[in-house]
């Protein structure tokens, strides 16, 4: 069974990655575009038949070690 | 919003110190003013519980040309040249969220030296983690070693030089200390001084968000369980933002347009524009809607007390608004005048054209509470270890079992990740006592060390601050430099606990003596205070950041062996002293008796004398002799080039362990060409200078007379194999 | 010689590559990433740094600036292009060198002094250097770990386009030898005309006695001919 | 309109940092792991109310930028 985590900073945190991407966006012409904002993805993929198993597993493998969450949050999609 | 108790503890007050605002204020705070006074009045900005004692130290000399009182010391090296330089601590934050609390903890002491007109030059660290065992150590040592690395290697300065250690002591809360060194022109120094009314106040750099609010009060209060609530306040750094603010700073210093800078550091907004009006005895009076904001709806309380990185407020001389405005523009960095000086003493602010809180600057800054806290004196045992009755164990094993211990391992894993060339004046890396960095465009250097001694501290405070600045001083010689100056980080334990307070007075004393008695002023320096967890303090650890003067920078000097056939000889006297040994924690796990004692007039003309010996080019490599003793010392001039030495017994009846693992302090390991040996003991002589001859170096063997025959490749590998696990 | 540097904000080895160009006789001017024409110069050098941070993916911004449109143009009619650690980052980025830099195989920054061969000599940049010369030099870098498709590593091979691989101290060309990953251990690759180099490791961290050796220094004299 | 970006490395790049994510997580227990991916995400708003327009606008930002197509595959979706 697959997984998407995709794994982006908290509100409130200084995202200078995304700022930087932002204003070469609009320095390149994209003149429409609002905001962009900087995530990692994981696809993750597991031997577990029932997905509600499977997603307690992949919760825990991002709050022990693919997620940051004095900074980060996440979310969890099945692929 | 009406100030209850709650609020007021919520914000580290106690209730006498609310009553004092109330009576500098002459009426209640308001919550912005409130968060004002937290802010400044805390552990962190006001040295509440330090200053009676920091001010003991010495902080004179020739040399200095700012001591303690400005972002960062500043020393004289000759030629209209300067030396700024600092060390702060960023603990709590780091032991929070590692990579980010190393990384900011890095960007803000180069603030500390570049806004005094200084081009950072070499950024040191001193890192300490609990028990390598511990389960936590492992990911806090890797985010703690990007973050610094991350900081650094992105804005292009050099990490030279400092010390990992591990001690379970640290186990829930670790050390990460960072220093920064800078050059400057003497004449173009910049100080945070505020000058005349009327001027224009102005906020560069990066915009204001909510990161790391009551960043100065956390660093203020023990951990607990409720430590992960207080999380969100991390600073976030970017170190690309600061070197654009580097950049600009330093453009806009070339000519006279600057009255005054400080950086946003801790208490950001606050404390800057707070002590550059009460250094000039001015007010000073902001509109918070100019603020540049990151995110809607700040409010003047988050604004003011947001420690968002990447910041400076600047006090301009008339008319030069718009030539600055186009440097920073250049840079792409915010510039807004954000308020103006006046001459009313007090901090106004403003918000949508009212007044949100006005304070009388003298009661954030001199008249903030000073505490003479109760501390008693420190305890001594008299416990002698006696040698006899120890479990036997070959001084071999002892041996390779220290030299690949956490400790005592080879810290490449570490400095690796630390860009030590860029700027191409590194003239000496990090392995060696001392780093060695040259003067851009002139042939003179200074060397750089930072050091310290947690357990010698922890039994025998006076000893052990004693012996921290001799240390760092012998470090500085070591290479060939004349030590000039310290700036030192104090981290303790809980202040109103009464003997960490007294470790702080005792540990203060033995710096105070040591740095007078061999001429080495205290220039900088920070007290982190409240370091430990659930009543559980860490043991003292106090650190000493050095730096010294190379005149004339030709060959470096290493601690490594070059030639086969030198003459070894130890400067100093082994007396054999065991207790606080780093043979009997590790080999036996004693941690009994008091540490080594400290004669500081052998330790300077000891000192002297081998500085003199080292430029007069008659040592081929020298190394102190520190933790570990003399077969450490040894073995690591032997593993730098793979050379052997071949060593004899002591004359003298005393016992082998005591000989080769004692610490006794003022020793030095000296490498000398055969045809330069009659020379060098004349010098020694005529100094009144005790030394041996101990054996010569060889190869492929590093031996001790019947007792020790390792090969060299060996105790290469053995040195360097305990990362390789991490 | 006339030489340019090309200085994005976050370059940090700008200042380090001048003073190199300078003590090799080089009458060299920094060019802010904002101009829109460059000089007239022999040799066009995009120094190492953090340019725009590393951010999104290293080179990947200052791949898109303004005066790279310069550069591109200058490479097109034959100028000698020079980068360096981010510069060859940049390179990549632009399309004027293929492949790309991946992050270190042990995903950490690495400082260290490390062995590299020359594997070319017949080139403006390498002209002053022995076939399979050793040289020991400076890398610092995160993504240093050269990767390139199957069609352009047989060019490379057809061509002898590599300019540098990474060796240990007697040359042997091996994994053990391999500070990052990087491909067929790849320190440095020409373009087609051979007027474009892009290397990892730092030679203008090599050209003072007093700091680390002079192994840099060829390189600079075998372009000043 | 917003729009989610997924970027994530070519079947045939080697993948270091997945590969030792997965390690990782295996050696904390996670015997039930197949495989772990890594890339990026980004989060992009536009102005633009039709969605075909912005789909092809994103499509340009990812090629000129936000990708980079010799070593990664991406996908964008409406969020
Ligand atoms: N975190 C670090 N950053 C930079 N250099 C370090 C670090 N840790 C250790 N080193 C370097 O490793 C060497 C050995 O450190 P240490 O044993 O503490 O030396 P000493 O006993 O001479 O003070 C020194 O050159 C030191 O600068
Ligand atoms: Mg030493």
């Amino acid at each position: 069974m697959k997984f998407s985590v995709t794994v982006t900073l908290k509100k409130d945190v200084l995202d200078p990655q995304g700022k930087v991407v932002q204003t070469t966006l609009k320095n390149l012409g994209f003149a429409e575009l609002r905001s962009v904002r900087q995530g990692k993805f994981f696809e993750v993929e597991v031997d577990e038949l029932d997905q509600r198993k499977a997603e307690i597993k992949i919760k825990e493998m991002c709050e022990k070690l693919l997620v940051n969450l004095i900074i980060e949050d996440y979310k969890i999609v099945k692929i | 919003m009406k100030i209850t108790n709650k609020i007021i503890e919520n914000h580290g007050l106690k209730k006498d110190e609310y009553k004092n605002i109330q009576k500098f204020l002459k009426r209640d705070p308001n919550i912005l003013e409130l968060g004002i006074f937290s802010a400044m009045w805390n552990e962190h900005c006001s040295y509440k519980s330090s200053k009676v004692h920091l001010k003991k130290l010495p902080t004179k000399g020739k040399q200095v040309i700012q001591g303690p009182g400005e972002n960062a010391g500043v020393i004289d090296i000759g030629d209209n040249d300067a030396i700024i330089f600092k060390i702060e601590s960023h603990n709590h934050p780091s032991f929070i969220e590692p990579y980010q609390g190393a990384a900011t903890g890095v960007g803000g002491i180069l603030r500390d030296v570049f806004t005094m007109g200084a081009r950072p030059i070499a950024l040191l660290n001193s890192i300490h983690f609990g028990s390598p065992t511990h389960p936590k150590t492992k990911s806090l040592l890797n985010g703690v070693v990007s973050g610094i690395g991350g900081y650094g290697n992105c804005i292009g300065i050099p990490t030279v030089a400092g010390e990992t250690k591990f001690n379970e002591t640290y186990n829930e809360n670790i050390l990460v200390n960072a220093m920064a060194v800078g050059h400057a022109k003497k004449d173009k120094i910049f100080y945070s001084k505020a000058k005349g009314i009327n001027k224009s106040v102005v906020y560069v750099g990066s915009k204001t968000g909510r990161d790391g609010i009551h960043g100065a009060s956390m660093a203020s209060a023990e951990f607990d369980e409720n430590s992960e609530e207080k999380k969100p306040t991390v600073q976030v750094g970017d170190p690309f933002t600061e070197k654009l603010l580097l950049e600009a700073c330093l453009e806009l210093m070339k000519d006279n347009s600057i009255i005054s800078i400080q950086d946003m550091g801790a208490a950001g907004l606050t404390s800057s524009s707070v002590e550059m009006a009460s250094k000039g005895s001015l007010g000073i009076e902001l509109e918070l809607d100019k603020v540049p904001c990151r995110e809607e709806n700040m409010t003047p309380y988050e604004m003011m007390l947001s420690e968002s990185q990447e910041r400076m407020l600047i006090i301009l001389e008339d008319g030069k608004e718009n030539h600055a405005r186009k440097i920073f523009d250049k840079w792409d960095l915010d510039f807004v005048v954000i308020g103006r000086t006046n001459n009313s003493k007090n901090l106004t602010l403003k918000f949508n054209g009212k007044v949100e809180g006005e304070i009388p600057i003298e009661a954030l800054a001199e008249k903030a509470p000073v505490y003479n806290r109760k501390w008693i004196k420190k305890k001594l045992t008299k416990n002698k270890v006696n040698v006899k009755s120890l479990k036997k164990i070959k001084l071999e094993n002892a041996l390779i079992k220290i030299i690949s211990s956490p400790n005592h391992s080879n810290k490449n894993w570490v400095t690796e990740q630390f860009d030590q060339m860029v700027m191409c004046d590194t003239a000496q890396r990090s392995g060696s006592d001392a780093a060695i960095i040259r003067i851009h465009n002139k042939d003179k250097a200074i060397a750089v060390s930072v050091d310290s001694s947690a357990n010698y501290c922890k039994s025998h405070p006076i000893s052990g601050g004693k012996q921290i600045v001799a240390e760092n001083w012998r470090n500085l010689i070591s290479v060939g430099a004349k030590p000039l100056a310290i700036t030192n980080c104090l981290n303790f334990g809980n202040p109103e606990n009464e003997i960490v307070m007294g470790e702080f007075a005792e540990c203060l004393e033995g710096i105070r003596e040591a740095c007078e008695y061999l001429e080495y002023p205290v220039v900088s320096g920070n007290v982190s205070f409240y370091n430990g967890t659930n009543k559980k303090n860490i043991y003292p650890t106090p650190v000493i950041g050095g730096v010294g003067l190379i005149k004339k920078l030709t060959e470096p000097l290493t601690h490594c062996f070059k030639n086969f056939g030198s003459k070894i000889i130890i400067v100093g006297k082994t007396f054999g002293h065991l207790e606080q040994s780093c043979f009997l924690k590790e080999i036996h796990s004693i941690i009994d008796g008091k540490p080594p004692d400290i004669n500081l007039l052998n330790e300077k003309n000891n000192g002297e004398v081998v500085l003199k010996l080292i430029n007069d080019k008659l040592v081929s490599s020298a190394h102190d002799i520190s933790s570990g003793g003399l077969i450490i010392a040894l073995s690591e001039m032997s593993i730098g080039n793979k050379i052997g030495v071949k060593i004899n017994k002591p004359h003298n009846l005393m016992n082998l362990t005591e000989y080769f693992f004692g610490e006794d302090q003022g020793r030095y390991i000296l490498e000398i060409n055969e045809e330069n040996l009659k020379k060098v003991e004349k010098i020694l002589k005529s100094n009144n200078t005790y030394y041996e001859n101990i054996g010569y170096t060889q190869e492929n063997f590093f031996e001790i007379d019947g007792e020790v025959k390792i090969n060299t490749n060996e105790l290469f590998k053995i040195n360097n194999q305990w990362y390789n696990n991490f | 010689m006339k030489s340019s540097v090309i200085v994005f904000p976050g370059s940090n080895c700008d200042r380090d590559i001048a003073v190199a160009l300078e003590k090799m006789q080089f009458k060299n001017q920094m060019i802010w990433h904002k101009e829109t024409t460059l000089p007239k110069s022999d040799l066009i050098v995009i120094p190492g740094g953090f340019s725009y941070g590393d951010y999104l993916r290293s080179g990947a911004i200052a791949g898109k600036s303004s005066i790279i449109n310069e550069v591109i143009k200058a490479a097109n009619s034959g100028c000698l292009i020079l980068g360096i650690c981010n510069g060859f980052q940049i390179l990549t980025e632009t399309g004027l060198l293929k492949g790309t830099l991946l992050r270190n195989k042990n995903l950490k920054f690495i400082n260290k002094d490390v062995y590299i061969k020359v594997m070319n000599t017949a080139s403006r940049f390498t002209s002053k250097y022995q076939n399979n010369q050793i040289l020991k030099i400076n890398i610092a870098h995160n993504e240093g770990n050269y990767f390139t498709d199957k069609k352009h590593r047989e060019e490379l091979q057809k061509e002898n386009l590599i300019a540098f691989k990474y060796c240990d101290e007697s040359g042997n060309i091996s994994q053990n030898s391999n500070p990052n990953g990087a491909l067929d251990n790849i320190a440095g690759i020409f373009n087609l005309k051979k007027n474009i180099l892009g290397m990892m490791p730092h030679p203008e961290r090599m050209v003072d006695k007093f700091i680390s050796n002079d192994d840099g220094v060829n390189l600079f004299s075998s372009l000043i001919n």
